[in-house]
């Protein structure tokens, strides 16, 4: 921990101040480079101790729209985000009177000196900053002021706040992963608008960062990153994608960290990444590479699922092991590709014509991204099947604060698959083998990759009707006994996927269900209604379809709150088709306001109902 | 008579065909297993694509001993690639139809072949859809009737120039009534490195095969023209190449060495095409659609460029077969990792 | 009505005989020509007034796999798929053994006296033919052979059973359109193996046709050629389509009635038919015909339905209008092109990522398949949203008996559309005229079609976030606005669509809930379950989302059946998650054997629920 | 200044562009405006189409007075397949991306090419996926390295041959930086009957503008080679025709009359190319693939085929605009059908 090294600011704030709790939102314009200074800050913070998340809310579209990052510094650890600003930082002049508008009461204002914002509130505070004179005096090419000015902020912030400037510094350098020279251009900057800040600007607002140690042994790290890792320890091996908005990274970042799978001696990969040329492709290769043998993932978001219909269907009634990322944005359609939503929970599960149903795994943490990025690719062969996960574009972009990952706590499982060997014993056990018998009562057969150099080794897969021995039939009993077998695998998932976290005490009348990245919203507003006198129980579904303690959850409570981030309330949908018992104390609470959830939200919501 | 690797030709066989009678499909069937048998084809290290169709459903009717898979309407490249992707040890051969290549999977087609993935990819082209009944297809020929659907009056996609525009190394069209041209064809695909497509004219008996449509049987008997007589001469073929060269006159005689070491022979008939000649290979294609001439052969054939998953600079061992190890990185590697988070 | 010229037939057959009340099931090789033969058979029946239906179960693959063609004659009128079959016609070597082991005790065989069929059962009577002889003795060429050869069982039958020569010639020349010589080429066999009966057979057993009055008034006709109609009816402009079993022949008859469609100086289509490279292909095409102004469908089955995701969510978001027909078959994935199933129901409901949901019209009958052809098309443009109907194999591709259809009631309505001159008048009152606002209440705007010449008339189309005006939008308030208000259009579906088929009685304690081609399974189960003593009630639901009384009927009855033809109860799971009372009471029945659902199908499972 | 139906240039202008300022799309936007403005198009007779990307966003940007249809990505063509079916008085301009046309939509591309649906179909070709941030794309050149996304080594598609090889009778390429051009290509093409295709070289300032990559702004300001120098000249532009043309010596200049009425009248430059030639048109591309030389012009033109609505013989009103009565049948037809099925 460095030492705190804040030079005492001169102030004429007489009122209490307010320490590491409030949140700071940049308004910038899109690809202006303000994700650098942003992400100095955020780091800064962090390193000093300070519970930090930041959520990007950023338009659809490379340059010049509106774009704002709020860094929320909470010293009790809570990440959701913040329904109130406390501090605007105003550097996009076609938001500025809004966001000006938005801000809390008691409010901070941070914006170039030579700007009009229209009415001025009196129930703020503003600090204005001479940019331009101040890249003059720094000297900044004009091909690289528009990046540079968010340096500006970095620097007044820096004062104002209290972020010692070698914080700063430390971030910066990472930044440009140690490159001096842009790193000192931009330290310049902000040390000139620090000190011109500090010469300048009378503090008149409570709101202070203080080093405290409440980050020690935290890591800070993007959803999609954390998805990515956990498939490259989970043992990925063909990644077939097409790109598309809030999932690219998550691809991206596996291309980023492919020195952890490349041969140490020749160099090569053992990770095929194939850019496919839509999400068809995308699916039938890792379709095609899953029934080879490979691990294979893709990843996508709502239009590329809709795409992927058909041959969903295809790989779980021809039973071919299989990893679907679904990144989620807000649909229905193109929609809003940078706006997060829950919104395809429903869709995903019921994938494709003719009563199809699959698992769907629903991480709520970074720390289960990653968990559940390898245990996606062992349910798969172990169930021989397509494994849905289900992330959310306010999870898999934005930066999240979590303890370290675990390094997977079993080997690689691969499930039923007869090598040479194995089949040779297979057979002098059981004189027979048959490609879709259940032998071990699970609805699980036992499958043997092309390229088995055994002459009973082949089969046929196909999407038509089959028999047990995988001969192609039209029977009526053929075809029953095959959906049965399928049914049943479907309830052998209900044991062997993430069973919901639960604190559930009885005394309790109130419960929450929720799934995803709402967690942090509710843990934050449990606390919150506790103070408050009201106590409630919370269940985090983590995988569909349920397992048996879900309706429990649900039937034993007088209230049950089930709290989603999409429009129909899916989740919700989902728990009455499966519970036949009086469901009416169930209450569907679903948000589908584009933006992540905030405690504040589920708080209104609940009071609103009980 | 067993093979090098004491098979007989009936092991290379499939299920019994559920196809008409006298269908095209069939013949290809069996000149696929021919192929094998003569080439002593190891099937457990073969495997069998296709996508839906008449066509699509005879993988189930060839070489029982290989994995196969009967994937879903038109999208069967992209599973090839994958499979192909995962193991590169294996031998793919797919077969689609006309609709199932031309109509609903022309892109992935298109980008199969721009990717190079390795494979014999044989189109069995009847120029209508078979199993939904006879509707017409993307290579359904102008101006063709058919009793039920009447007149098509849009173009014809013409799969061999498609193929080389879009950067295929072998392709060869053929007639499901010439076994031996369509035999040695497929042979001379299976020793290609690269995707290697074969257009075969096959007659769908049932909705298809007037005498004045294009694509009947009789229409291909009388009018097939081969561009060249073709023979294969697998590896280490013995005897002195010069001797038999000498005999022919500049021109009259092509020989194409293959990558595995095996060559393909072309004795001219009375064409003039040189397959290595990418330009003269569109302008043969180019006239036989403007004069409506039915020329089979190898079209066109170019030193192969790199693989699909040459691209990809994957390590030796397959995917699929690699160890847990190579799977799943150290416990350190995640520590270290962690550490950078921080 | 014809006279029953039936000679008195010599018979050894001493009890009771059974009139106008069993089912005969022809098993033939697929290809060999036997679909003639069938009709002739059932047409004369239907020609005779006895009350017929025809299940036709065939295999995937073009020629020589086994079929069977079911006629059911039933004095009652009862037309669902009976459970029992007492005369198998086994024309197929293949199938014999089964066909016979499967033939209700007391049954009769007629097969060709030269084959083998295994064990011969001592409780069946036999007819033997000598088909081979019969047709050297017709000489009939060896090309004709086997299609002529099912005369033979035609001749038989009519003799053995009771069917009147001249119907049949005129059944024939009705096949044959008029055209004699055919026509009499196959009568010359028919009569000659009906003299040979005559002379040759002595009738043993008990089952007879009689000519009754129960077909008066009513047609015999396919769902699809029904669908094809009333779509024609109902004014569509715009048909594009993949072809797919089992909706192609609903396509086929578009054409096939494009008559009733050309102009009648020019001969010119109002109907343009296009034949898509793929089911992507043919849902674009209908929306950008619906978007242009034409009315516009679709027609598929399951996986072109998976392949149609993406442009749903388009069609629905951006608010176009277009009909889907989803003719359902038996899936996961390709599953039984060929057999029959409800199984795309949730999926369709739901299609499409992000809070994606559609109307879907149920037709329970050929004459609603007519109905709701043309209603389709007035609820597309009434709603500016794709209409999804749902048919399946059996209600499309089998035979059945109906009233004559009802020509529309009201005139074609297009909904909320402003041309030139409407547009000013709009803009004279309101001043204003937005897209997508909600002038009337009802959740739907007033579009303008393009090419309308207007200076006022452009608007921006799009999948992507949108206000009222149609501008893109990714504000949070817009989105929310405007998914509140397709949320309100949603509700508008539930009055304006279809409203249940109820049959309610208070009193009574049993209600039985389903949909479509079940109808008339379910019709002859309840007079079966009544004639015992077990009295019902029926609703059958004709539309999702449910109109207002399905709740109702499902709480208030002490047990409800929820019955239909697919694997998961996809219609149970519906009501579950609109109903949140208890619904313990409520059972899903849901058969998915690949077959048209039997009378004795449900009487067994109500009954062992009872 | 108004043009002959009163409008000024700004009338036919669209919101304002979203783009990275600099983008070679916002120059085709303009040069779209220009071509309108100076044909005196009706808007509101217009259809604006795209599917997704960067590109496919600029439809919103020109002719706000017509409307338009954002669609989904790649499969814009049977939308406008089926609108332009459903009227065929509309004039269609749609604009799609070398993503959105040569990857997710290729076969839809295909498809419309050979149908031959009557409209304008621009790629704005950055060889690059711009909106989701500098992917490669089908276009993206063999070799060419990306800061993020390293070296392509798959081959480009040349959307222009895949439009002449698919029957495409209208095939220009050009290059944003050549305003005069593209805007003359854009003119000629609107006066085309059947399916035109301008592959429109548009780099994407923010991805792929390296000076070394051939999709720069710089590559194409240094490199681009026009066939030859391109008039169009409305219908009743007067003057002696012979006048003109005496002064160019055989094949200097070439004269093509469109079935509106319009002539483009193309000068030598130095390259020799007769764009109605189909071979040599084919040639010139493979040529240029070949060589990697940067030509632009009017690629192939060929005598309009009929076009998708013709081979559909539909009545003259459009089918959006039939009289209910036109639309349902009599209720004797019904009772007469009725008769028919009892
Ligand atoms: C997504 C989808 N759409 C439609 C079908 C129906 N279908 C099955 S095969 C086929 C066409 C087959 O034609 P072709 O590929 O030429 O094969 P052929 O039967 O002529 O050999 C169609 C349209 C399907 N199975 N899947
Ligand atoms: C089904 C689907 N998949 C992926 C995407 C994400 N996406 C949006 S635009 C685009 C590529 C655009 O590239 P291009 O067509 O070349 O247009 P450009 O932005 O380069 O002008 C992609 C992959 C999408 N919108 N829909
Ligand atoms: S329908 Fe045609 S393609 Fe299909 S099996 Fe019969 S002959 Fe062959
Ligand atoms: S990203 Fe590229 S294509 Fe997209 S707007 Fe910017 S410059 Fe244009
Ligand atoms: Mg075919
Ligand atoms: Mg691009």
């Amino acid at each position: 921990m460095a030492v705190n090294i804040q030079p005492d600011v001169q102030t004429q704030f007489t009122g209490a101040s307010i320490v590491n709790d409030f949140a700071l939102s940049v308004a910038t314009k899109n690809g202006s480079g303000s994700q650098t200074s942003n992400a100095v800050i955020i780091r800064s913070l962090f390193r000093m101790g300070i519970p930090v998340s930041g959520k990007n809310l950023f338009p659809s579209n490379i340059k010049g729209l509106p774009t704002w990052y709020t860094i929320r510094a909470n010293k009790d650890g809570y990440i959701a985000r913040s329904a109130t600003t406390e501090v605007a930082v105003c550097f996009n002049q076609d938001t500025a009177a809004e966001d000006i508008a938005n801000l809390k009461s008691g409010g901070v204002v941070v914006i170039p000196s030579d700007w009009k914002w229209g009415q001025s509130r009196a129930d703020v505070t503003y600090y204005e900053l001479p940019v331009k004179e101040l890249l003059t005096q720094a000297q900044i090419g004009t091909d690289f002021r528009e990046r540079i000015a968010n340096m500006v902020y970095v620097g007044a912030v820096a004062y104002l706040f209290g972020l010692p400037l070698d914080m700063i510094n430390r971030a910066l350098l990472d930044q440009f992963n140690n490159k001096a020279k842009p790193a000192a251009m931009n330290y310049a900057v902000i040390e000139l608008a620090y000190n011109w800040s500090r010469d300048n600007l009378v503090k008149a607002d409570p709101y202070k960062f203080e080093t405290m140690n409440g980050t020690a042994g935290k890591i800070l790290i993007e959803g999609n990153e954390a998805s990515a890792l956990g498939s490259i320890f989970g043992g990925v091996s063909v990644v077939a994608w097409y790109p598309i908005t809030p999932s690219t990274s998550l691809v991206d970042s596996i291309m980023e960290n492919l020195s952890l799978r490349k041969d140490p001696e020749t160099g090569k990969n053992t990770i095929a990444i194939v850019q496919a040329e839509d999400e068809l492709a995308a699916i039938g290769t890792i379709i095609g590479a899953g029934w080879a043998g490979a691990r294979s993932l893709t990843a996508t978001s709502g239009p590329g699922i809709s795409l992927m219909a058909e041959f969903t269907g295809l790989a779980q009634f021809a039973e071919i092991p299989c990893v679907i990322w679904d990144v989620t944005r807000m649909g229905p359609s193109t929609g809003l590709p940078t706006r997060t939503s829950q919104g395809d929970l429903l869709f995903i599960h019921f994938l494709s014509h003719g009563d199809s149903r699959h698992p769907v795994l629903l991480p709520g943490t970074v720390k289960e991204c990653f968990e559940f990025g390898w245990r996606a690719l062992d349910y798969a062969e172990q169930l021989q099947t397509p494994v849905f996960v289900m992330s959310d574009l306010d999870l898999g972009m934005n930066l999240w604060m979590s303890d370290p990952f675990d390094y997977p706590d079993q080997p690689i499982q691969h499930g039923k698959v007869l090598d040479k060997e194995r089949l040779a014993q297979f057979l002098e056990e059981k004189n027979e083998w048959m490609r879709y018998r259940d032998y071990d009562g699970d609805g699980v057969g036992y499958r043997t990759l092309p390229g088995t150099d055994h002459p009973r080794a082949a089969y046929f897969t196909r999407g038509t009707g089959h028999n047990e021995a995988a001969t192609y039939s039209e029977r009526s009993d053929d075809w029953m006994k095959n959906l049965e077998r399928l049914r049943h695998k479907f309830e052998t998932m209900r044991d062997l996927l993430p069973h919901p976290i639960v604190d559930h005490d009885p005394s309790k009348k109130i419960g929450i269900l929720s799934f995803g990245s709402n967690d942090s919203a509710i843990i934050e507003a449990r606390d919150l209604m506790a103070a408050n006198g009201v106590q409630t129980n919370y269940m985090r579904v983590r995988a569909v379809p349920f397992a048996h303690n879900v309706r429990e959850f649900v039937l034993s409570h007088e209230h049950v709150y089930v709290i989603e981030n999409n429009f129909d309330g899916q989740m919700a949908q989902l728990l009455r088709m499966e519970i036949s018992e009086d469901t009416r104390h169930m209450v569907s609470l679903a948000c589908g306001d584009t933006l992540p959830m905030s405690a504040q939200w589920v708080i209104d919501q609940i009071m609103a109902h009980q | 008579m067993a093979n090098a690797i004491g098979l007989e030709r009936t092991d290379y066989k499939g299920a019994t065909s559920t196809l008409c009678p006298g269908c095209g499909h069939d013949s290809i069937s069996n000149q696929i297993i021919s192929a094998a048998y003569d080439l002593s084809l190891p099937m457990t290290q073969v495997v069998k694509f296709s996508g839906i169709g008449c066509s699509s459903k005879t993988p189930a009717y060839f070489l029982k001993g290989s994995h196969g898979f009967n994937t879903v309407h038109g999208r069967m490249p992209s599973v090839a690639t994958g499979a192909m992707t995962a193991n590169t040890d294996l031998i793919a051969i797919a077969v689609s139809g006309d609709g199932d290549t031309g109509s609903i999977g022309f892109g992935q087609f298109k980008h199969l072949i721009r990717r190079n993935v390795p494979m014999v990819y044989i189109i069995e082209n009847n120029g209508v859809y078979g199993l939904t009944k006879g509707q017409f297809s993307a290579t359904s020929d102008e101006g063709q009737e058919l009793k039920y659907y009447g007149l098509n009056e849009l173009p014809a996609l013409d799969l061999c120039l498609e193929a080389i525009i879009g950067g295929c190394t072998f392709v060869a069209r053929s007639f499901s009534g010439d076994s031996k041209q369509a035999q040695t064809l497929i042979k001379a695909a299976l020793s290609h490195r690269g995707t290697a497509v074969i257009d075969i004219i096959s007659p769908c008996v049932t909705f298809n095969n007037d005498p004045k449509g294009n694509k009947s049987y009789d229409y291909g008997k009388k009018n097939e023209i081969a561009l060249h007589q073709i023979d294969y001469m697998p590896k280490g073929y013995v005897h002195p190449r010069e001797e038999i060269t000498a005999d022919y006159a500049e021109g009259e005689l092509i020989e194409v060495d293959m990558h595995d070491g095996s060559t393909i022979r072309l004795k001219k008939v009375d064409q003039d095409h040189d397959p290595r000649n990418r330009a003269s290979a569109i302008n043969t294609l180019e006239k036989a659609q403007r004069e409506n001439l039915f020329m089979t052969g190898l079209i066109y054939y170019e030193e192969p460029r790199p693989t699909f998953d040459e691209t990809l600079h994957l390590v030796d061992t397959p995917l699929s077969h690699l160890q847990d190890a190579q799977l799943r990185p150290s416990q350190d590697a995640l520590a270290s990792l962690m550490q950078s988070f921080m």
